[in-house]
């Protein structure tokens, strides 16, 4: 595979999180580099959706800071995330129920949207103009994502695997340069697993977007990601290549168990 | 397998849901007693509207049974309320966990023991649980909907296990859990399976980890069920060790060439 | 059989994403309207109209701007009627106190004066949520209850705090008769529909339903929740306000602010719920459900006692009406939780699939 | 001096009375997640069952002692709101299972039209009084202190001791019992209550059988103060401020919440009322709920809105 | 066919108001039956047909159109509903079509000159208001003593309530007294502040402009503060049993003035009633409640529409079906001497009325009852509303209307058809 690694475009400092008493990170740092699939796996509550949410700013940290292509926040503000160009995926799927795969699709384009709200209103010339564009763009992605047959259902009533690709699809409108995936092939089975790796690979090397990916399956991990953060009750146990991790007798004891 | 152990049977059921999407086309199946039956298929196969079905969630989505029939014991049970089955031992973890946001881990467990009444198996289950799944425990004052996804799912399967049912319906137990829990998970089901002769039924994604576990399998296709047979014989079965194990020609191949490489199963269904 | 999309192939998305995609329900609307303008007119009495249609029309008008905010962004407002009255009071001063303003720019600066207002009170809206922010927008409607009674320069000082508008016209032509303020009023409705569904099927109409739905994932793909909400309230009391102040001009004539009261509000609720959130239809289903349907129980009933040769009083006539009106409501959730207008695609589906079952 | 303590006084009294209503909102809300409007109409529909049958029963039995009676006459009462709540659970709320709070609430207001028809149907819509020897007359305190003293009503404070034991009562109810854990767990998520066996069924009969005794009680109360008569049902909206300032889903928030509007409505309208002309304590009341709101959006003391990803 | 002239009654039976609609509406029917049973107007049958309008307007709104064309169209419209009367006030004259108004509606629609289709016959509630403070200043013993006397009025937050305001203001500046003002929210169950303020600043004497359950809730708030409500006072809307009933005792003293009659059991008219309608089971209401005070508006209410079709058929010809617009002239023209009063059974019930087309009320008599305890007993002499202070109000206020409507004082030769 030639793919070429690009520097560091996402580099998070000591970050700690705490929920009353609860802590959810505890000092965790570690860096991201332009086009490569970073993962983060661990145990369950470990933190990992946590580590996500404060990248884009769903939670805001209590210490730490993280650096995005060479501006430094110590709080991030969702909106401000979006517009830098940062998408994500979730894990317990937040769809906007009542809205057709399009629809939902196509919010993720709404940064784009240039005309007011008269001209939407009237629908006159570039608002028509605009509409079509992107609805091209989307169309794109929905027969990227084999999705066709369902543009017009509510995703609300779409079986759970399907709703996970339409978050995908959501997060790809928005051309972002990082893209947060959260557990997205949870619920699927190895062949749609493998249709999953092929869009998140495909999307990695056509449009170069760059992948931090949290997933449980370590079959998947292990052959589609370049590095791999291993986190364990907030802290981070481990940082490297697949195959350091794998050898890693911390992260062997406290995730992977006897079954790899 | 001999009808005389069988507990619940379900046979041609249709189900529609909002009065015109026909989901299930004609599904039957039976689970026997004290064994573990799993139902494996893809996304939208309608492993969920079966298990719906069966233990008479779908009202709330609106959905309905339209034909066939679903025998408990030899009992009908289509126009049962789903706490009458629970009375009967009948109880459904449901997909996408569904535990009670305000209350806490450890209220949710207690609630799952509604129907019990002695404080003595209460306590029991409860500890059971807490030995099951130590991270629980250590989250039990924190409010559900403020837990990790993982830790949510192990809430919804320990509530399940506070009711002492004698029959388990696992709509994907294994969805967002890490790898060793699955492990966990599969043996407790094989635990309570043996130890308490708990029969359950599992509609699984993780196809391996349900065909190990497993004594027989169904497996589903857009609402229709289009091969079962003994866990054994399936996990040796080509199309399934292809589409289903991931490992077309024996050996298991990796996701990155999953990409290059693309042929969809056609089986007539 | 006849009611089919295939066969028609969409071969550019703008086809794809006109209003009525399916050419049957494009030429059903457009007759419709066509009717409404020239059909009604030729067949219906005095009484239809100004007990009626006209209130129909009004109401729907109403109703529409409500479903925007309720039905599409999610913030069930209880304040409807405060923001009608903000029109109809506004338009007044308007129309009163410049000379020979246009009746038709007077209407809308009601409009525009209830969206002011509205904005105003949709701004908690960013902080509470729920039915926490339904209660409290009825701080909006009593404040302006008492407001309009209380404070003399919005009644123009009449000393009983009721106004009255009379002999209007558009460029010359007059609105007095039942038909010209149907056609009025319909036009309206028309125009403000068009432009409504406009809205909601572009971008601002999806940013609108991501935050109804999920205003966290809204939030990550970069939607402002601030813009999202204030806008749907400014277009919803807007729409609101105009319809008030129609209410005022054309069907009452002369009104007090117990016209707006908070019954009003909870009828405009009733109206986008029973019709159908989120649906522009819907607002339509819903008007016509809860203006006629109490009229028509009020007028059948009394036949309805004679044919059992039972003379039904007054007082239990309207007794037994309301028992009926609200069985009937709660009777239409059941069948359809989603509103009539779930019902009616819910129907077209059927219809497609015909003479088939699924 | 002795006037703030009068106003003061008589707006924790009135606090008291709107909490009393809001307690059966409150009731429903925690235990079903429905927001049920009909509440109003309930307080009415048993404050006219309450004031008929105390007219009606000495006839039916011939029986002269008026406390007799009042208490046949409530458990009459008491009987119909079992009914309502019964026939409520079977015609309305199982076929709305797991639908979304609007809908809900909508078919309260279904109820509520439906209860106003039949309660003006069978029992009238004159004005009818309740007699459950309430004391009428005021007293007046420490008319040593101030000249012409400070004025009480014993009813008020019989009423507000009513409404504190009932809120003791039912708060007690939610946090140790089972039950009371169960409907939480309800209000939380219909389906999955469902799945582990929780019989909703029953348990909305009993919630609305309770709400609707909690009815009858602020409809004696009020009924007995203001008489009976259908604007009665407008005490709901005296309630709504009170709701949400103390939290939906908080039994002493319902207390607290209606003395703080109470004070607060009052105290506005006779100190600040005058300046502006007046009449502006309803409006008062919800723009005060609102103000708290903006500090904390679930109430005083309700459960925090969960809105996480 | 049979000669019918056809009466619509907008009633409110149910609802906040129904305690005080049933009565008037029954009574308001039954003087339509006994009219049938004496014969007819000159031998046109009455007919007539109740519309529900639950006291709100836009169901007023709709009952109008819909009953004003049936059965040969409706002769006069009686909204017992301030706030209907400003709606039909708009729409009557494009459809010609009276609207009577006895005791209610517009005060400056008296002005016929202005107001061609409204009548407010025998009172409006300026006449109300000025003969209550008539009323106070006697007792007092003489106007001149009302000087820095505090007068509170706690009214109805509605067109209805507000009426009373301007007359009261006028007198207030006219004999030096404080006038302060205290506005109830419909329906008006929740009066606590109101009372705490009347507690506050203790006026002289508490004037109550209410309809509905704000009466009885007045009486038991007052009695629950302690204020003497001998020192209360009502309008003719507030002087009726169910506001006192429930209240008893506690509501001993009060007074409230009355547009000339009272509760009338022993009139003729109510005998009649009694044998003729409820005595061949045709009774509206109950018949124990014939010839109770609302009871008793009601009839009067029904008695003005139908004279005055009768004065039209003498113009217009005797035993014809008058339209809407000849009974105008009826209701302009109406010459009711104490004789003819007499006859019809209202001997010592009511007062003579003329009207012209300056006047359209006709008559400005009232007098005070007060309620003992069980039952209302006349507690004044007749009084007549002050010309000199009333008649310019009338005016000013009919032509600030006319200038904002833009339309014409009638001519004298409008006047004469
Ligand atoms: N908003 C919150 N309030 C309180 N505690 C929280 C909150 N969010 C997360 N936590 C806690 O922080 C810890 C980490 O949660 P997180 O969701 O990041 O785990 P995770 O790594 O995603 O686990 P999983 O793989 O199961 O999703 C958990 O123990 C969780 O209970
Ligand atoms: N509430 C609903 N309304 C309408 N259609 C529904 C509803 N729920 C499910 N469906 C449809 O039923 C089909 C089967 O859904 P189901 O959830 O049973 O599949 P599944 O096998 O559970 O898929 P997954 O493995 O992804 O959970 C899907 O096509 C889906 O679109
Ligand atoms: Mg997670
Ligand atoms: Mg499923």
């Amino acid at each position: 595979m030639s793919k070429k690694i690009g520097d560091v475009i996402l580099d998070v400092k000591n970050i700690s999180l705490r929920f009353g008493g609860v802590k959810a990170l505890t000092d965790i740092s570690f860096n991201v580099r332009e086009h490569e699939v970073r993962a983060i796996i661990g145990p369950n509550g470990a933190g990992k959706s946590s580590m996500l949410n404060c990248i884009n700013g769903v939670y805001t940290p209590s210490e730490g800071s993280i650096t995005f292509r060479g501006q430094t926040f110590d709080h991030m503000d969702s909106h401000q995330v979006a517009t830098m160009g940062i998408a994500r995926t979730f894990q317990n799927l937040a769809l906007f129920k009542g809205m057709s795969v399009i629809d939902n699709i196509m919010t993720g384009r709404n940064l784009r949207i240039k005309s007011n709200l008269f001209m939407q209103a009237l629908r006159i010339g570039p608002a028509q103009r605009e509409e079509e564009e992107h609805r091209e763009k989307v169309e794109h992605i929905i027969d990227f994502l084999e999705i066709q047959a369902h543009r017009k259902t509510p995703v609300g009533q779409l079986p759970y695997g399907l709703q996970k690709r339409v978050d995908l699809g959501r997060a790809l409108a928005m051309e972002p340069q990082v893209l947060l995936l959260d557990e997205p092939m949870a619920g699927m089975n190895v062949e749609e697993k493998q249709d999953m790796c092929r869009f998140i690979l495909d999307v990695n090397e056509e449009f170069g977007t760059t992948i931090v990916l949290i997933e449980h399956d370590m079959g998947v991990v292990m052959d589609i990601s370049d590095r791999v953060v291993v986190l364990d009750y907030g802290k981070k146990i481990g940082d490297g290549t697949p195959d350091e991790v794998r050898n890693n007798e911390e992260v062997i004891s406290a995730y992977l168990g006897t079954s790899h | 397998m001999s009808a005389n152990n069988i507990v619940l049977n379900v046979n041609g059921i249709e189900v529609i849901y909002n009065h015109v999407i026909l989901v299930l086309k004609g599904v039957s199946l039976s689970v026997p007693e004290g064994r573990i039956v799993s139902l494996l298929g893809g996304n939208g196969a309608g492993k969920t509207t079966t298990l719906r079905a069966i233990s008479n969630l779908l009202q709330g989505e609106r959905g309905e049974v339209t034909k066939g029939s679903i025998e408990f014991r030899g009992e009908r049970i289509e126009n049962l309320t789903p706490a009458d089955l629970v009375k009967r031992g009948v109880v459904q973890v449901m997909e996408g966990r569904h535990c009670f946001a305000h209350l806490t881990i450890e209220e949710n467990l207690l609630t799952g023991s509604y129907t019990r009444s002695s404080k003595g198996e209460i306590e029991a289950n409860l500890e059971k649980v807490y030995n099951y799944f130590p991270r629980l425990k250590t989250r039990r004052t924190s409010q559900a909907a403020y837990t990790s996804g993982g830790e949510q799912q192990m809430c919804a399967i320990g509530r399940a296990i506070m009711a002492s049912p004698n029959m388990v319906l696992l709509d994907e137990p294994s969805m967002g859990l890490a790898p060793q829990i699955v492990e966990e998970v599969f043996n407790i089901v094989k635990d309570l399976n043996e130890k308490e002769k708990v029969t359950f039924l599992i509609a699984e994604q993780n196809t391996n980890m349900a065909l190990k576990y497993a004594d027989y399998g169904y497996i589903m296709e857009s609402g229709r069920i289009v091969m079962d047979g003994a866990a054994s014989d399936l996990a040796n079965n080509e199309d399934v060790k292809e589409f289903y194990l991931g490992m077309g020609g024996g050996e298991r191949k990796s996701f990155k060439d999953a990409k290059s490489y693309k042929r969809r199963k056609r089986w007539l269904a | 059989m006849f009611y089919r999309e295939n066969g028609q192939f969409k071969t550019s998305y703008r086809t794809d994403q006109q209003i009525f995609p399916i050419a049957q329900d494009r030429w059903v609307i457009l007759a419709l309207v066509a009717f409404a303008f020239i059909g009604i007119p030729a067949m219906v009495d005095e009484y239809m109209y100004r007990a009626i249609l006209i209130p129909f029309l009004i109401l729907s008008l109403a109703a529409l701007g409500v479903n925007i905010l309720v039905g599409y962004c999610g913030q069930i407002s209880l304040g409807s009627g405060a923001f009608m009255a903000v029109g109809a009071y506004m338009a007044y001063n308007t129309y009163i106190r410049i000379e020979g303003v246009p009746l038709i720019l007077a209407l809308l600066s009601g409009g525009f004066f209830a969206t002011l207002v509205g904005i105003f009170f949709g701004i908690p809206s960013l902080r509470v949520k729920g039915l926490y922010l339904a209660v409290a927008t009825l701080a909006a409607q009593f404040f302006c209850d008492w407001a309009f009674l209380r404070i003399g320069w919005f009644t123009n000082n009449n000393a009983s705090g009721s106004v009255s508008v009379s002999n209007l016209s558009v460029m010359g032509l007059p609105v007095g008769t039942p038909v010209e303020k149907y056609l009025f009023c319909l036009s309206f409705l028309v125009v403000f529909g068009l432009l409504a569904k406009n809205l909601v099927r572009s971008a601002i109409g999806r940013e609108w339903m991501a935050i109804r739905d999920m205003d966290v994932a809204a939030a990550v793909i970069g939607i402002r929740p601030v813009y999202a909400k204030l806008s749907a309230f400014a277009v919803s009391s807007f729409i609101v306000g105009v319809a008030g102040a129609l209410w005022g001009f054309i069907h009452l004539g002369s009104w007090e602010p117990a016209a707006f009261s908070i019954d009003r509000s909870f009828q405009l609720l009733f109206m986008v719920i029973i019709g159908g959130m989120g649906s522009i239809m819907g607002s339509f289903f819903g008007a016509a459900f809860i203006v006629i349907l109490p009229i028509f129980l009020n007028q059948f009933l009394p036949v309805f006692g004679e044919v059992f040769g039972i003379a039904i009083s007054t007082a239990t006539v309207s007794h037994v009406e309301s028992m009926v009106f609200g069985a009937l409501i709660v009777w239409f959730l059941i069948v359809e939780p989603h509103g009539l207008a779930k019902l009616w695609s819910i129907a077209k589906q059927k219809l497609r699939l015909w003479p088939f079952p699924h | 001096m002795a006037f703030f303590l009068e106003a003061l006084f008589g707006g924790l009294m009135a606090g008291m009375l709107y909490s009393l209503v809001a307690l059966g909102f409150v009731l429903i809300f925690k235990a079903s997640g429905v927001f049920n409007f009909a509440q109003g109409a309930m307080v009415l529909f048993a404050a006219l069952a309450m004031a008929r049958f105390s007219e009606w029963v000495p006839g039916w039995l011939g029986i002269n002692s008026q406390f007799l009676a009042n208490v046949i006459a409530f458990v009459l009462a008491g009987a119909c709101m079992f009914v309502l709540a019964w026939t409520i659970e079977r015609l309305v709320l199982r076929h709305l299972v797991n639908q979304e709070g609007v809908t809900l609430l909508m078919a309260t207001l279904g109820i509520t039209y439906f209860l106003d028809g039949l309660g003006q149907g069978i029992f009238g819509s004159d004005i009818y009084k309740i007699d459950v020897g309430m004391p009428k007359d005021p007293v007046f305190l420490l008319d040593s202190v101030f000249e012409g003293g400070v004025m009480i009503n014993l009813e008020d404070v019989y009423a507000a001791c009513i409404a504190a034991l009932l809120v003791f009562v039912l708060s007690m109810f939610f946090q140790k019992t089972t039950t009371g854990r169960a409907l939480r767990a309800v209000a939380d998520d219909h389906q999955a209550a469902q799945s582990i066996g929780i019989p909703l069924n029953r348990i909305w009969v009993i919630v609305w059988f309770v709400a609707g005794l909690t009815a009858l009680v602020a409809g004696i109360i009020w009924g007995s103060k203001m008489g009976v008569q259908f604007s009665l049902t407008t005490v709901a909206l005296r309630a709504l401020p009170v709701i949400i300032l103390g939290g939906l889903t908080s039994v002493p928030g319902a207390i607290i919440g209606g003395l703080i509007i109470g004070v607060g409505e009052k105290l506005s309208e006779v100190y600040v009322g005058p300046m502006v002309g007046g009449g502006i304590e309803i409006w008062f009341a919800y723009v005060l709920a609102l103000v708290f709101l903006l500090f904390r959006p679930q109430g005083l003391f309700g459960e925090k809105i969960i809105d996480r990803v | 066919q049979a000669k019918e002239q056809f009466f619509p009654a907008l009633v409110y039976r149910t609802g906040a108001y129904a305690p005080n609609g049933i009565p008037f509406a029954n009574g308001f029917i039954d003087y339509l039956k006994l009219t049938n049973e004496r014969g007819g107007i000159n031998g046109v049958k009455v007919i007539y047909e109740e519309c529900e309008t639950a006291y709100a307007t836009d169901r007023g709104v709709e009952c109008y159109e819909r009953l004003k064309g049936k059965n040969g169209g409706a002769t006069v419209f009686q909204p017992l509903s301030t706030g209907i009367t400003f709606a039909l006030t708009e729409k009557a004259p494009i459809d010609k079509i009276p609207v009577l108004t006895p005791g209610l509606g517009r005060s400056e629609s008296q002005d016929g000159g202005v107001f061609k289709w409204n009548f407010p016959l025998a009172g409006t509630y300026w006449v109300a208001a000025d003969t209550i403070i008539q009323d106070i200043g006697k007792r007092e013993g003489g106007l001149d003593k009302l000087k820095g006397k505090k007068i509170a009025l706690m009214y109805h937050d509605s067109p209805f309530g507000k009426e009373a305001i301007p007359m009261l203001q006028e007198r207030a500046a006219l004999h030096g007294f404080q006038l302060s003002l205290l506005p109830v929210t419909h329906p008006g169950v929740e009066q606590k502040s109101t009372w705490l303020q009347i507690r506050q600043n203790r006026p002289d004497y508490v004037v109550n402009w209410g309809w509905g359950v704000m009466n009885s809730t007045a009486l038991k708030e007052a009695q629950a503060t302690g204020y003497p409500r001998e020192k209360m006072y009502g309008v003719w809307w507030a002087g009726a049993e169910p506001d006192v009933k429930d209240v008893g005792a506690g509501a001993k003293g009060y007074t409230a003035v009355m547009m000339q009659h009272g509760a009338e059991k022993k009139s003729d008219v109510v005998k009649e009633i009694l044998a003729k309608v409820h005595g061949k089971k045709q009774g509206t209401g109950p018949a124990e409640e014939v010839g109770d005070v609302l009871y008793m508006r009601g009839v009067q209410a029904a008695m003005y529409g139908i004279e005055g079709v009768r004065a039209a058929q003498e113009r217009f010809g005797k035993g014809k079906v008058m339209t809407g617009e000849q009974a105008r002239w009826g209701y302009e023209n109406l010459n009711l001497t104490q004789a003819k009063l007499d006859t019809l059974g209202f001997k010592g019930v009511l007062r003579p009325l003329s009207t012209s087309c300056q006047d359209h009320m006709g008559s400005a008599w009232t007098r005070m009852h007060t309620w003992d305890g069980s039952k209302f007993v006349w507690s004044s002499d007749w009084y007549q509303a002050d010309e000199q202070i009333m008649k310019p109000m009338v005016k000013a206020a009919a032509d600030k209307y006319a200038a904002e409507k833009k339309i014409q004082r009638r001519s004298a030769a409008d006047c004469q058809l």
